[in-house]
């Protein structure tokens, strides 16, 4: 399995990325600068955390114009693995790989701490790891995470399963407490209609050692290995 | 050619919550000022744009909107071209 | 018109003739560059001849306090610097360790507080920025902040404010870069009442071979401008007044500073990679005093010249006179020694991070600071007199009265009473002093880097070093009602929690650096003041084997003529050999002993109790037996070493009854309560809420608790069983023999967690 | 007693950076937009209010910039009183 992590300047979790990629996942994983224009034939795609372009004007809106975003929208076109990690998750919304939109957080502030997320939905290349309704224990720490949508969109995103981490109580419960950011229908992450392209709040890389105090993001690195290496026999 | 001070307002859609204006209005409450209704808080752009007309400048102004400078998913925007925006002169 | 003794022709080249449009040296225009006629008249012994404008202000911001040290430096010669690990003592733009393995650990510390205190928000931004700069021109990649700082009484809304724009910068700026915060401090209190004190401290890891230091050498070699463009930003940062400046509106030469987070990210990365390239001699950080300070130290540390020309430096602004450019105080700049004929190189390194580098002079070996306009001269001074020559003073320090007073102030009306402490246990807690900093550290991102084993909330920060098995353990500290009442103990206070903090995650200390902010030391008192904090910090660092490896000194922070609290913040750093034995402060399970390693004594004095219960500051402050000290915190390290504790945690301001609720808190989840008793014979606002030093609460397996009590004897530490650990959700009980404090664990977790948001949210 | 809307821009002062106002400009230039001076980036905020008369209004509105809306040391601010400024149009 092969990797790549794009790196946009002002990423500053792509470091991370590639750690847990390659040191815990043992995958041949590399940097790519945003500059290029050609992804090569990675198996996934990451689009770090981070502040590209400072997140001036708003987070993501610079940065998708980067060439490579044209080559991972070819690349996820093709049915391309592509995984958004905060920052990443801001510039697939702003790029358009991804509905809807991340605006600042309803508390005006940086919010930075472990929050419990649910999977809702265990079929994605994603999460097969996980059980459905797992509650995991993973950090954010964003200002601009309160995901937004039209009502129709909402909809058909909860009528396609495609709300793929949910805010919750630690129990699993949702509503007082749960949502760190007043993102609608307490979304934390979500995927596009043909399931290739994942987009998330939460930091899982940062959850994927037991001496960070958490291992519950790993399972999102291991569905990913899993999900490649069966894409690559059949 | 000449040059267009172009003021760019960029709003949170209507009807979206705007968590920011509510704080400012909460604030502004809460510092004793009174009758002060809904608040809403926005971005402002003030570029300098040359170009042949007015007409022209907005045209661009406007593209440079929907192209990069507000979201269409939460934010709509208006143009003004050539108020001499620049320098807002500071009230005393 | 003074010094007019000689028309000048210095050695070497033309002399410097006064550029059209300069004042004309009057010894007004000297007095407003805060230099004394004695200090002018050295200045032109120097130069053989009248300054220009433009060297009249390179000297007045080299031989500033903040440059030059003129009332400190003799005092900070005394501090032990030296230590077989020590790779960079103070000098640099950090100081270095070795933490084994091949690795390095590069820090330092850096006060913001003045700029601060004019715009909360960009000053502490600023601040950070800075440090980091600091770090990374060392080769250090920075892994960690942390932010010790000190705010008047909350309860007044201009505190508020500053408290709030502070940790947004401070949070925004180290944000954006990615660069994780691991701890430090916030203390409130009416000494700091418009004068905050703001000091950012920042770690930074690189291979041993990696370190580069801040030198110029290399006759013909390049000197670049790299990074942001210089505006007029803090011109008069190192010494005077706008208004003396002349007609110019207030609004063309701001004095506040303005972050740009981002392109510091990019100048990291840019310098990192330069630095790896090996196409640099050196390299340092433009910041206080700009390019004259980065230029003239580096030439001064290497004993090689310098040449500018002020024409081909990168401005923001048109018409910038050499005088503007050569003290503006831009963020986000480096001056960079390149190797001569690899400046493309360079360049394209830049280049790939969308960052302008600008040629702006050589390297010379003529020992001079030379600055060219446009080809023309504007000044020529000796190097080595410019950075080394600054007059140190030895000042007059005698205590003031009105704090002998308060010291000697008898504090028995306040320590009596018995039975039902819970109010006042609850009330204490609710203290902005003692509440969780909770507020504070969920605004910065504490987990990016994924090396952050102990975060934000606990005794001290924690990080791995990849690749290894340890882990660097680091802490600011100072009370600075401490060091008001009677400074010496303060600063040896100060130095001994430090270490306490470090010992009790498993740390053993190893080096410090520090911030020392005072008023202003040409007032006895003031200089008393600097004089026994930095002999005490002398005699605590000499004794823990903490060498000082660099630090700040920030002075006359005052507001109207009243200074702030004495206030020497330690910024140390030790190393977990393993960490499989990192240890935390939260209690962990049931039916653990909870043990008191240390003895109460009798001691209220300087307590937050009395100031958050009585609103005085008063009394002498709790003894401190550095030698006791030190034993304690062999002890602990000898016992987390044998894997007997589940927990430790330091006891400091609030007491006994403070360090075990923080313990049986677990920070917030599951909250233990806990059966405590206290057999000692003394009054319980003491015995609770008592400071006294060299005291930890651990906690063990029962079936440890005897190897504890026998490790804890062969060092003469006092080893106390004091109760149990309850269930979660239980009631938190600590008991004497005449008071008692009975809580539901969880209406003590509201309190704790509740206090600053209800202050800072809730307007 | 009637309702303004008041329109308040507030903009960094002249001289201090503006990081995210050349991020802007940066961007604009790379997407291919020519003729791009500089940019400035503040804020804007529409603020009803009940007054007795368009001066009153516009002195309220000054304090509240003096008093919470704009920082005295980086910002200035212009205030206008009266244009239906609350909903700008969406250019399409
Ligand atoms: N309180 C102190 N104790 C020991 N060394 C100090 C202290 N204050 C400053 N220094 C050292 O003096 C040197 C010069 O400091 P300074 O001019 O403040 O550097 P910078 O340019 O980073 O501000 C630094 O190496 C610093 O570590
Ligand atoms: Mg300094």
């Amino acid at each position: 399995m092969r990797a790549v992590v794009v790196t946009f300047p002002g990423s500053n979790c792509d470091y991370d990325c590639l750690q847990v990629l390659r040191k815990v996942m043992g995958v041949d994983t590399r940097f790519i600068w945003h500059r290029e224009r050609d992804l090569g034939d990675p198996d996934l795609v990451v689009l770090p955390g981070g502040f590209s372009y400072g997140d001036y004007l708003r987070a993501g809106a610079i940065a998708r114009f980067s060439p490579i975003v044209e080559a991972v929208k070819r690349y996820a076109g093709r049915g391309g693995i592509v995984l958004g990690i905060c920052n990443g998750f801001q510039i697939l919304c702003e790029a358009g790989l991804l509905p809807g939109a991340l605006r600042r957080n309803n508390s005006l502030k940086f919010r930075s701490h472990d929050v419990h997320v649910r999977v809702e939905t265990k079929d994605t290349a994603f999460t097969r790891a996980y059980r459905a309704g797992q509650v995991l224990r993973i950090p954010i720490a964003h200002a601009e995470g309160n995901y937004i949508a039209d009502p129709a969109t909402l909809e058909r995103l909860e009528a396609e399963g495609r709300v793929v981490f949910r805010y919750t109580t630690r129990e699993g419960a949702r509503g007082e407490g749960g949502n760190p950011n007043g993102s609608a229908n307490d979304i934390a992450g979500i995927v596009n209609a043909a399931g290739n392209v994942l987009g998330l709040m939460p930091h899982p890389e940062r959850a994927a050692e037991g001496v960070l105090g958490s291992t519950d993001g790993l399972g999102m690195f291991e569905s990913l290995v899993a999900h490649c290496a069966r894409a690559r026999v059949a | 050619m000449s040059a267009y001070a172009i003021e760019i307002r960029v709003t949170p859609r209507r009807g979206l919550l705007d968590p920011q204006g509510k704080a400012i209005q909460h604030a502004l409450d809460s510092l004793g000022f009174a009758g002060v209704g809904e608040v809403r808080a926005g971005k402002l752009l003030v570029i300098e744009l040359d170009a042949d007309s007015p007409d022209e400048a907005a045209a661009r102004a406007t593209r440079m909107c929907e192209k990069l400078l507000a979201n269409p998913v939460t934010e709509d925007f208006a143009i003004e071209v050539g108020r001499n925006a620049g320098q807002p002169e500071a009230a005393t | 018109m003074i010094g007019a003794a000689s028309g000048g022709n210095g050695s070497g080249p033309a002399a410097p003739e006064p550029r059209p449009g300069d004042p004309e040296i009057t010894p007004e225009l000297v007095a407003d560059h805060g230099l004394t006629p004695e200090e002018y008249n050295k200045i032109v012994g120097h130069l053989g001849r009248t300054p220009t404008f433009t060297e009249l202000g390179v000297f007045s911001a080299m031989w500033s306090e903040h440059c030059g040290y003129k009332n400190s430096k003799r005092l900070l010669r005394l501090l032990p610097t030296e230590a077989p690990w020590v790779i960079q003592g103070p000098g640099e733009n950090a100081g270095v360790i070795d933490i084994g393995d091949g690795y390095a650990l590069a820090f330092k510390i850096e006060s913001h507080n003045h700029p601060s205190a004019v715009e909360p928000y960009q000053g502490a931004a600023t601040g950070i920025g800075g440090i980091l700069r600091d770090v990374f021109t060392m080769g250090a990649r920075p892994v960690a902040v942390l932010d010790s700082l000190h705010f008047g009484d909350l309860d007044s809304s201009r505190v508020r404010y500053l408290f709030d724009g502070v940790v947004r910068g401070a949070g925004d700026y180290g944000n954006c870069v990615g660069i994780p915060n691991l701890g430090g401090e916030a203390y409130f209190d009416r000494g700091y009442e418009g004068n905050p004190i703001i000091n950012v401290m920042c770690l930074g890891i690189m291979k041993r071979e990696q370190l580069i230091r801040g030198e110029a050498h290399g006759d013909g070699n390049t000197l670049m401008a790299v990074g942001a463009r210089t505006g007029r930003d803090g011109i008069h940062g190192a010494t005077f007044a706008s208004e003396e400046l002349g007609e110019d509106s207030d609004a063309s030469r701001p004095q506040v500073q303005v972050g740009d987070p981002f392109t510091e990210k990019l100048l990291l990365e840019a310098s990192l990679e330069l630095i790896r390239s090996g196409h640099i001699v050196g390299i340092q950080d433009m910041g206080a005093a700009g390019i004259t300070s980065s230029a003239s130290e580096m030439a001064g540390r290497s004993g090689s010249g310098v040449v500018i020309d002020t024409a081909l430096v990168p401005v923001r602004e048109p018409g910038m006179t050499p005088y503007e450019i050569l003290l503006s105080e831009s963020q986000e700049r480096m001056m960079v020694v390149v190797h001569r004929g690899r400046e493309e190189e360079v360049r394209q390194i830049l280049a790939k991070w969308e960052l302008e580098a600008a040629e702006v002079g050589q390297v010379t070996s003529d020992g001079r600071f030379r600055i060219l306009e446009d080809g023309r001269p504007v000044a020529d001074i000796p190097a080595l007199p410019l950075t080394e020559g600054c007059p140190t003073y030895e000042r007059e320090g005698i205590e003031g009265e009105e704090v002998r007073a308060q010291r000697e102030m008898d504090l028995t009306p306040y320590a009596g009473g018995d039975g039902d402490r819970t109010a006042d246990f609850l009330r204490l807690l609710a203290s902005p002093n003692l509440a969780s900093r909770r507020w504070i550290h969920d605004q910065y991102d504490t987990t990016v880097r994924t090396a952050s084993v102990i975060q934000p909330g606990g005794d001290a920060g924690v990080l791995r070093v990849r690749g290894t098995r340890r882990g660097i353990a680091v802490t600011t500290d100072c009370s600075g009602r401490y060091t008001y009442l009677e400074p010496g103990t303060g600063a040896r206070i100060a130095v001994a929690e430090a270490a306490r903090n470090l010992a009790c995650a498993g740390a053993l200390p190893m080096a410090v650096t520090n911030n020392l902010n005072f008023g202003n030391p040409l007032k006895p008192h003031i200089y008393y003041q600097l004089r026994e904090a930095v002999l005490g910090m002398v005699e605590a660092c000499a004794l823990f084997e903490t060498p000082v490896t660099g630090g700040n000194v920030s002075l006359y922070n005052e507001t109207s003529g009243t200074p702030i609290y004495p206030t020497p913040v330690i910024g140390m750093v030790g190393i977990i050999e393993d960490l499989e034995r990192v240890t935390r402060h939260a209690f962990r399970d049931e039916g653990d002993a909870i043990v008191l390693l240390g003895r109460n004594t009798d001691e209220l004095g300087a307590s937050e109790y009395l100031y958050a219960m009585h609103d005085i500051v008063g009394g002498r402050p709790p003894r401190v037996d550095l030698l006791a000290e030190r034993v304690l915190q062999q002890a602990l390290l000898a016992m987390i070493g044998e894997g007997l504790l589940r927990s430790a945690h330091d006891c400091s301001e609030g007491g006994l009854a403070c360090a075990l609720a923080e313990s049986a808190l677990q920070e917030g989840e599951d909250p233990v309560g806990i059966r405590v008793r206290l057999a000692d014979p003394l009054p319980s606002t003491a015995l609770f809420f008592g400071e006294a030093q060299g005291r930890a609460v651990v906690s063990c397996d029962p079936a440890n608790l005897e190897r504890a009590r026998r490790l804890a004897d062969r060092y003469g530490v006092p080893c106390t069983k004091i109760g149990t650990v309850g269930a979660i959700g239980g009631s938190f009980i600590v008991e004497s023999a005449d008071a008692r404090i009975e809580a539901d664990i969880r209406e003590v977790g509201a309190v704790y967690f509740g206090a600053l948001p209800e202050r800072m949210d809730a307007q």
